[in-house]
């Protein structure tokens, strides 16, 4: 009886809540669509990406993207941009006249930062809302959680989080990824450590969460290939109320040069701590505090640190023309729907829905085995994350160089090269 | 290890360990009226952290902003107390246990609501360099953490030796309707209690955020370290659980500086949890407290 | 010899208010019924039958792999809030480490699937035998205590396993979790199927949903009851008050194991972050919403843990956790049969029981008057 | 050979001694009577005799008449429900009852000892399991006969009056077949007629060979029940003998008059 009642309530909160979604998504897709014909000018539905804002409305059946992301949680200070991002990016592409003449419906899922949850909500995007491909997750556990589902199904599936394993364990025929992987930050931390720093012995502080522990890992396991030593490694919880004993510990097997790989509030102590004890060694962090709340928390101890980030970061970094123009476009459009500078995250989102409309004009179908050969070619695709070139083998796209090293003076970013 | 080293173990300890010594006082207060282990505790400690960034950034200097924290806890724990123990207060040992875990939830949530999942900082309430003993360092705010502490605790100790009210709420914690007999307002000690409670987990809130930051999240295990610290002490002693406060905070960075090898910060807090469970087990009463916690 | 009687007073007058403190407000202070205590459900077989009946047949009519999937949750949630129901709900004791033996469970399956090469079903009995074996050796010390500490200290036990599931990443990979777990199958068919899976784990928890409901009408039953109410009575009634609050916690264990196996191998991918404390205190929550009265409370509770989210997911999920905060205060001084008594107190059918158990069930008369006399 | 023999047992409560070289014997089929002024050690002495608390002292050396090949067991060395499973049965001063039960039940919990089936007989109602239930139903509601409470089987036990919760903490011990039956102030709270009808049961009780232990403060009851009686007076044994011998023993009286003296100088 119970789950007669459940099963009601699950029908209803269901199909209300997707009625919702589809009443309002087509609302806003009509009024954008509508407001775009008005504008005039025709044009070939397969050029709508170069053919900017004038195009025609699009019509028939919408083309479903299902996304999961972690707009509440712990995880949501990434999510809630990224969700942001792909809201805008819904518009923007019918207003661009959709998708080889269709509508885009972007779905949205909460996962919120559970990868149980996304399990539920990558079936209920693929079986209620019959999406030809999958964003996200947010988080990395929730992409491996996705992950079998994808695969099983045959759907694409483009993740914005950035665990080693997601595209480094199979089955990775339907998984492609937009943010720089762990290991990529970490060759950029490190390239700039062995490089610019010129020293050989670094210690490590990480976050005990993945996000730390998978850059620990990859930091040991690349380290010599940079003449660098891994003299000292600590983990602290997240939630860590004083650094300064493991601080001390490092200390005493005299790094040159600490990295300290997590996200907020660790690093901040950390910073903090490192002033208390006097110890003047260089502080690298990871992209993990490319944020403002770092500095904001940190305060004066923020001074100097220096950690890679996407180009986004600093837009003046972006040298190649191409991605100056889509990234300077992205960034007036989202301040512009929701008043915030994008970060990182929202990158990603713009990314992922730009990748994947790419590789759907090329393919000209919707069919999933078309867009994972598009996706499998996509050459030089230029967004805030970078130049992507994907191939069978290479589903991470992004070099080194897409990253950058960032130094906080007086408050703000500067580049440290 | 030089001596440089250890002593600055023993100051990362001290640090950590007056934080938990707060928390663990005000586990002490509500246990000592009521029987009742409040784990929505480590919740208000959040509140008053969280409640003095935003009166600080709202313009407040931080003294002000400090006394409005704590009076907008207490208000909160008062609240408590009314809408959720009182109507439980001859209710059983589950049915408290569950109400205060639930509370704990909806507190956190809620603070997450209001005030987002970043962590925030407050300066410290005196800018200075970090004071240094044989080179081992500690931040001028630990002192003010200490200092603040040992008023409590004395002020504690005052009370429940020299006041009436103060020995009779000792003598008869464990037994309300003994207490009642005595003429003493027990629902209003319960209530002015939890009000106290609060006013000491949101004191020890400010004064903790600039240390450590403060999130929605930070109460959780502060609450569970408070705890730890309070049975350390043997529950119902405020100098107890100062001093387990203080030697679970020391055990932690003793344990991550002793120990030889490389790596071992991680197994910190289950070193903690586990001095709580083997305490619980064999001395229930605490390591320094008599009440017992066993059955027959 | 009539003085005699008069100086009695005194301490009748003593004894009796102390056990007021007990009943306090009007009957509060009870274990449970049976199943067939009329909590809203109709006793015995027949409901059993008809929840089965439903269960088992929803492929039947339901294809759609997204509401297979919130049932296949309701399922696992199901299991450890069962064991739950019977830990709290019969037996009064509280654990808010449980999350722990899901974990144990998840992670026992996966390591032993994809480290040794282990076939899930033998996979998921070993894990199960490692759940109980750790709730014996942490029940035995645990159990002695009383209410408050044996939460704080199932709460630190639940931290442990989460550290060490996190720290000993040569065995479970660490924050990074464990990909690739295989699933399930059953006579040669994968149950990657979502309606042979639903199947499957619906099976399971309607075997221990049978095995919970028919607990209480028996000697086990009975004397969990009873060493709820009153362990010294129930001792003087020659139970062996240690020996069965430890069997049931172990069986609570092994439900929540079985339900973690069963999330491992359905997910394929497990992290260690899922099994900390909030899972233990929303497992605790639920059971006490749907309601410890009845073994069905489990039913209500496990479904409203699975829904709620669903159709709070229109505003803002985080709203989901303050629910279940505010819910189970309210539940607990309003609705203290929780969910599954809501009907029949609503109706004014019956004036149920509480199930928390009585403030003075653990404390021996004679020894706290000597307290409060010294 | 005497069912009980409490010898030489000292309590200690910290700094208090509660009970202070008691020694007295039960004899089959008897009903003895512990009485004393409030805190004379009464309660702590049954706890020791249930061995639900420890003497600091001496032996209580219990043999079940009812089971000859019983060996003679220290139940200062026994837990409670070994105590139980040894034969002895007790009820408490404050009810003690399971509410949430039946009176049937109540009294099948009483049972516990005598069956096996364990937690998967009980969770998969395997055949042993059903017999057990049948053969508890049938011993419990002949102990609830022996009580007196045959008619009430099948009531709750929460809507039961006082007097016959009293008895139906009687019927539950009884159920467990003890040799020795432990009384914690069985007439306290009952009225006349209730105390009547408990005297009765009591006597039936002993008249079926069960030895009685009980404390009691009704001494109207004390002295029509009683074979003997025993007089504690701050946790001291001051005298033992027939109810007309205690009437009459100055000791016994000076304990009573002289307390009621310090209570009036004192309250309470």
């Amino acid at each position: 009886m119970a789950l007669v009642v459940v099963l009601g309530l699950l029908l209803f909160a269901g199909l209300g809540c997707g009625g919702d979604e589809t009443s309002t998504d087509d609302t806003t897709a009509d009024t954008a669509a509508a407001t775009e014909t008005s504008a005039g000018e025709t044009g070939d539905t397969t050029e709508t990406s170069e053919a900017g804002g004038q195009a025609a409305a699009p019509t028939g059946e919408p083309i479903v993207f299902g996304a999961v992301v972690s707009a509440t949680g712990p995880a949501a200070a990434l999510g809630e941009q990224e969700r942001a991002a792909l809201e805008m990016l819904e518009g923007q592409l019918n207003d661009r006249g959709g998708l080889l003449g269709r509508p885009v419906d972007i779905v949205i899922e909460d996962d919120q930062s559970n990868p149980n949850e996304a399990v539920t909500a990558t079936n209920k995007l693929i079986q209620q809302d019959g999406a030809v491909a999958i964003i996200g997750g947010t988080i990395s556990p929730s992409t491996l959680a996705m992950k079998p589902i994808t695969a099983r199904e045959g759907i694409p599936q483009v993740t914005m989080s950035a665990a080693n394993a997601i595209t480094d364990e199979p089955p990775i025929e339907w998984m492609w990824r937009t943010p720089p992987k762990d290991a990529l930050a970490v060759a950029r931390a490190l390239t700039y450590v062995s490089e610019e720093l010129g020293v050989t012995r670094i210690a490590v502080l990480h976050d005990e969460n993945a996000f730390g522990s998978s850059g620990l890992a990859e930091i040991e396991k690349s380290a010599a290939d940079y003449g660098l030593e891994v003299v000292a490694k600590e983990s602290y919880r997240t939630d860590e109320t004083d650094l300064t004993a493991p601080l001390t510990k490092i200390r005493s097997s005299e790094p040159e040069a600490l990295v300290v790989w997590g996200t907020n509030p660790g690093p901040a102590v950390a910073a903090k701590n490192m002033d208390q004890l006097g110890m003047d060694i260089p502080y690298v962090g990871s992209h993990g505090i490319a944020n403002m709340t770092f500095i904001d928390l940190a305060g004066d101890a923020a001074e100097g640190v220096v950690f890679p980030a996407g180009k986004l970061l600093i837009p003046e970094s972006i040298t190649d023309p191409a991605q100056k123009e889509v990234v300077d476009g992205f960034i007036a459009a989202f301040e512009e729907a929701t008043g915030q500078k994008p970060n990182t995250f929202a990158g990603h989102a713009f990314d992922s829905v730009g990748l994947l409309a790419n590789a759907i004009e090329r393919a000209g179908t919707t069919e999933p085995g078309d867009i994972q050969k598009a996706l499998n070619e996509t050459t030089g695709w230029a967004g805030p994350d970078g130049i992507f070139n994907y191939s069978e083998t290479n589903h991470d796209g992004l070099e080194v160089d897409d990253l950058i090293m960032v130094r906080i003076e007086n408050g703000s970013w500067v580049m440290a090269e | 290890m030089s001596l440089q080293e250890f002593l600055q173990f023993v100051f990362a300890g001290i640090t950590s360990g007056s934080v938990y010594a707060l928390t663990a006082l005000g586990f002490t207060l509500i246990y000592n009226a009521t029987g009742i282990i409040n784990f929505a505790q480590g919740e208000f400690v959040m509140l008053g952290g969280l409640a003095a960034v935003s009166l600080h950034s709202g313009g407040a200097p931080l003294a002000l902003a400090a006394i409005g924290a704590v009076a907008a806890v207490t208000v909160v724990g008062l609240l408590f107390e009314l809408l959720a123990i009182r109507p439980l207060l001859n209710a059983s040992v589950l049915a408290q246990i569950i109400v205060t875990v639930g509370a704990s939830l909806a507190l956190r949530t809620a603070a997450m609501l209001i005030w987002g999942r970043e962590a925030m900082a407050l300066p410290a309430f005196t800018e200075r360099a970090p004071l240094s003993v044989l080179g081992a360092t500690v931040v001028a705010q630990t002192v003010w953490v200490l200092g603040v502490t040992a008023l409590i605790v004395i002020a504690l100790q005052v009370f429940y030796r020299r006041t009436m009210l103060g020995k009779a709420v000792r003598a008869c914690a464990v037994n309300p309707m003994a207490a009642r007999l005595l003429g003493i307002p027990y629902g209003r000690v319960v209530l002015l209690t939890f009000g106290a409670s609060a006013a000491v987990a949101a004191a020890g809130g400010v004064l903790i955020t600039p240390i450590s930051f403060m999130s929605y999240s930070s109460g959780a295990l502060l609450g569970l370290k408070g705890f730890a610290a309070a049975i350390l002490g043997g529950l119902g002693s405020p100098a107890g659980a100062v001093a387990g406060g203080l030697a679970l905070g020391l055990l932690e960075s003793l344990s991550v500086g002793l120990l030889p090898w490389s790596g071992t910060s991680g197994y910190k807090d289950a070193i903690a949890f586990l001095i709580l469970l083997l305490v619980l087990f064999a001395r229930p009463q605490g390591l320094l407290g008599q009440r017992t916690a066993q059955k027959v | 010899m009539a003085r005699f009687g008069q100086r009695e007073g005194a301490e009748g007058a003593a004894g009796e208010s102390r056990k007021a403190r007990g009943s306090g407000r009007g009957g509060r202070d009870r274990p449970s019924r049976g199943p067939g205590g009329a909590l809203g459900w109709p006793s015995g077989n027949l409901a059993f039958l008809l929840f089965s009946l439903v269960a088992l047949t929803v492929p039947l009519y339901l294809t759609n792999s997204y509401y297979l999937s919130i049932l296949a949750f309701f399922a696992i949630r199901l299991m450890p809030t069962i064991g739950l129901n019977l830990l709290l709900g019969q037996a009064g004791q509280i654990s808010l480490g449980h999350a722990a033996f899901i974990g144990l469970g998840a992670y026992g399956s996966a390591v032993l699937t994809t480290r040794w090469g282990l076939d899930p079903w033998p996979a998921m009995f070993l894990a199960a035998v490692l759940s109980a074996l750790v709730a014996v050796v942490i029940g035995v010390p645990a159990l002695r205590l009383e209410g408050h500490y044996l939460a704080m200290a199932t709460l630190g036990f639940g931290e442990i396993v989460l550290i060490l599931l996190i720290q000993l990443k040569g065995l479970t990979g660490g924050t990074d979790g464990v990909v690739g777990i295989p699933p399930l199958t059953l006579g040669g068919w994968s149950l990657t199927d979502p309606r042979l899976f639903h199947v499957v784990v619906w099976s399971a928890a309607l075997i221990m949903l049978r095995m919970a409901l028919n607990l209480p009408r028996t000697r086990t039953g009975r004397a969990l009851i009873a060493l709820h109410r009153t362990e010294i009575a129930a001792a003087s009634l020659g139970i062996d008050v240690a020996f069965h609050k430890l069997q049931v916690f172990v069986v609570s264990a092994v439900f929540a194991s079985i339900a973690g196996s069963f999330l491992a191998h359905y997910v394929m991918f497990i992290s260690p972050e899922g099994f900390g404390v909030t899972l233990s205190v929303l497992l605790v929550a639920g059971a006490v919403i749907g309601g410890l009265g009845s073994v069905w409370g489990a039913v209500w509770g496990a479904g409203l843990m699975v829904l709620l989210p669903e159709v709070l997911a229109r505003y803002n999920e985080d709203y989901t956790l303050l629910a279940f905060g505010l819910l189970v205060i309210v539940v607990m001084i309003f609705l203290p049969e929780g969910l599954a008594g809501a009907p029949a107190r609503l109706l004014g059918l019956r004036r149920t029981p509480h199930i928390v158990g009585s403030r003075t069930q653990a404390e021996p008369v004679e020894e706290r008057g000597s307290e409060c006399r010294s | 050979m005497p069912v009980l023999r409490v010898e030489g047992v000292t309590r200690r409560f910290g700094g208090v001694t509660a009970v202070k070289e008691v020694s007295f014997q039960v004899h089959e089929a008897q009903i003895k009577a512990v009485i004393g002024p409030n805190g004379a050690g009464k309660t702590t002495l049954f706890n020791l005799v249930s061995a639900i608390d420890r003497p600091d002292e001496g032996r209580v050396l219990f043999r079940n008449p009812l089971r000859s090949g019983d060996a003679q067991i220290d139940l200062a060395r026994t837990s409670p429900h070994q105590a139980s499973r040894a034969g002895i049965g007790r009820t408490f001063q404050h009810s003690q009852i399971f509410e949430a039960l039946s009176v049937l039940d109540n009294v099948k919990v009483g049972r516990h000892a005598h069956g096996r089936a364990g937690l998967l007989s009980a969770f998969l109602t395997l055949p042993r399991q059903r017999r057990e239930e049948a053969e508890a139903e049938e011993a419990a509601r002949q102990a609830l006969q022996r009580a007196g409470l045959g008619d009430r089987a099948e009531t709750e036990a929460d809507s039961l009056p006082l007097g016959e919760r009293h008895l139906l903490e009687i019927a539950r011990a009884l159920a467990t077949e003890p040799g020795l039956l432990l009384l914690d102030e069985p007439a306290a709270g009952l009225n006349n007629e209730e105390t009547e009808r408990l005297a009765e049961t009591v006597r039936r009780i002993r008249d079926d060979g069960v030895t009685v232990l009980l404390v009691e403060h009704d001494m109207g009851f004390v002295m029509e029940v009683s074979d003997e009686v025993v007089v504690l007076d701050y946790g001291e044994k001051i005298a033992e003998g027939s109810p007309l011998m205690i009437r009459s023993n100055p000791e016994v009286i000076r304990a009573y008059l002289g307390e009621d003296y310090l209570a009036e100088e004192v309250p309470r």
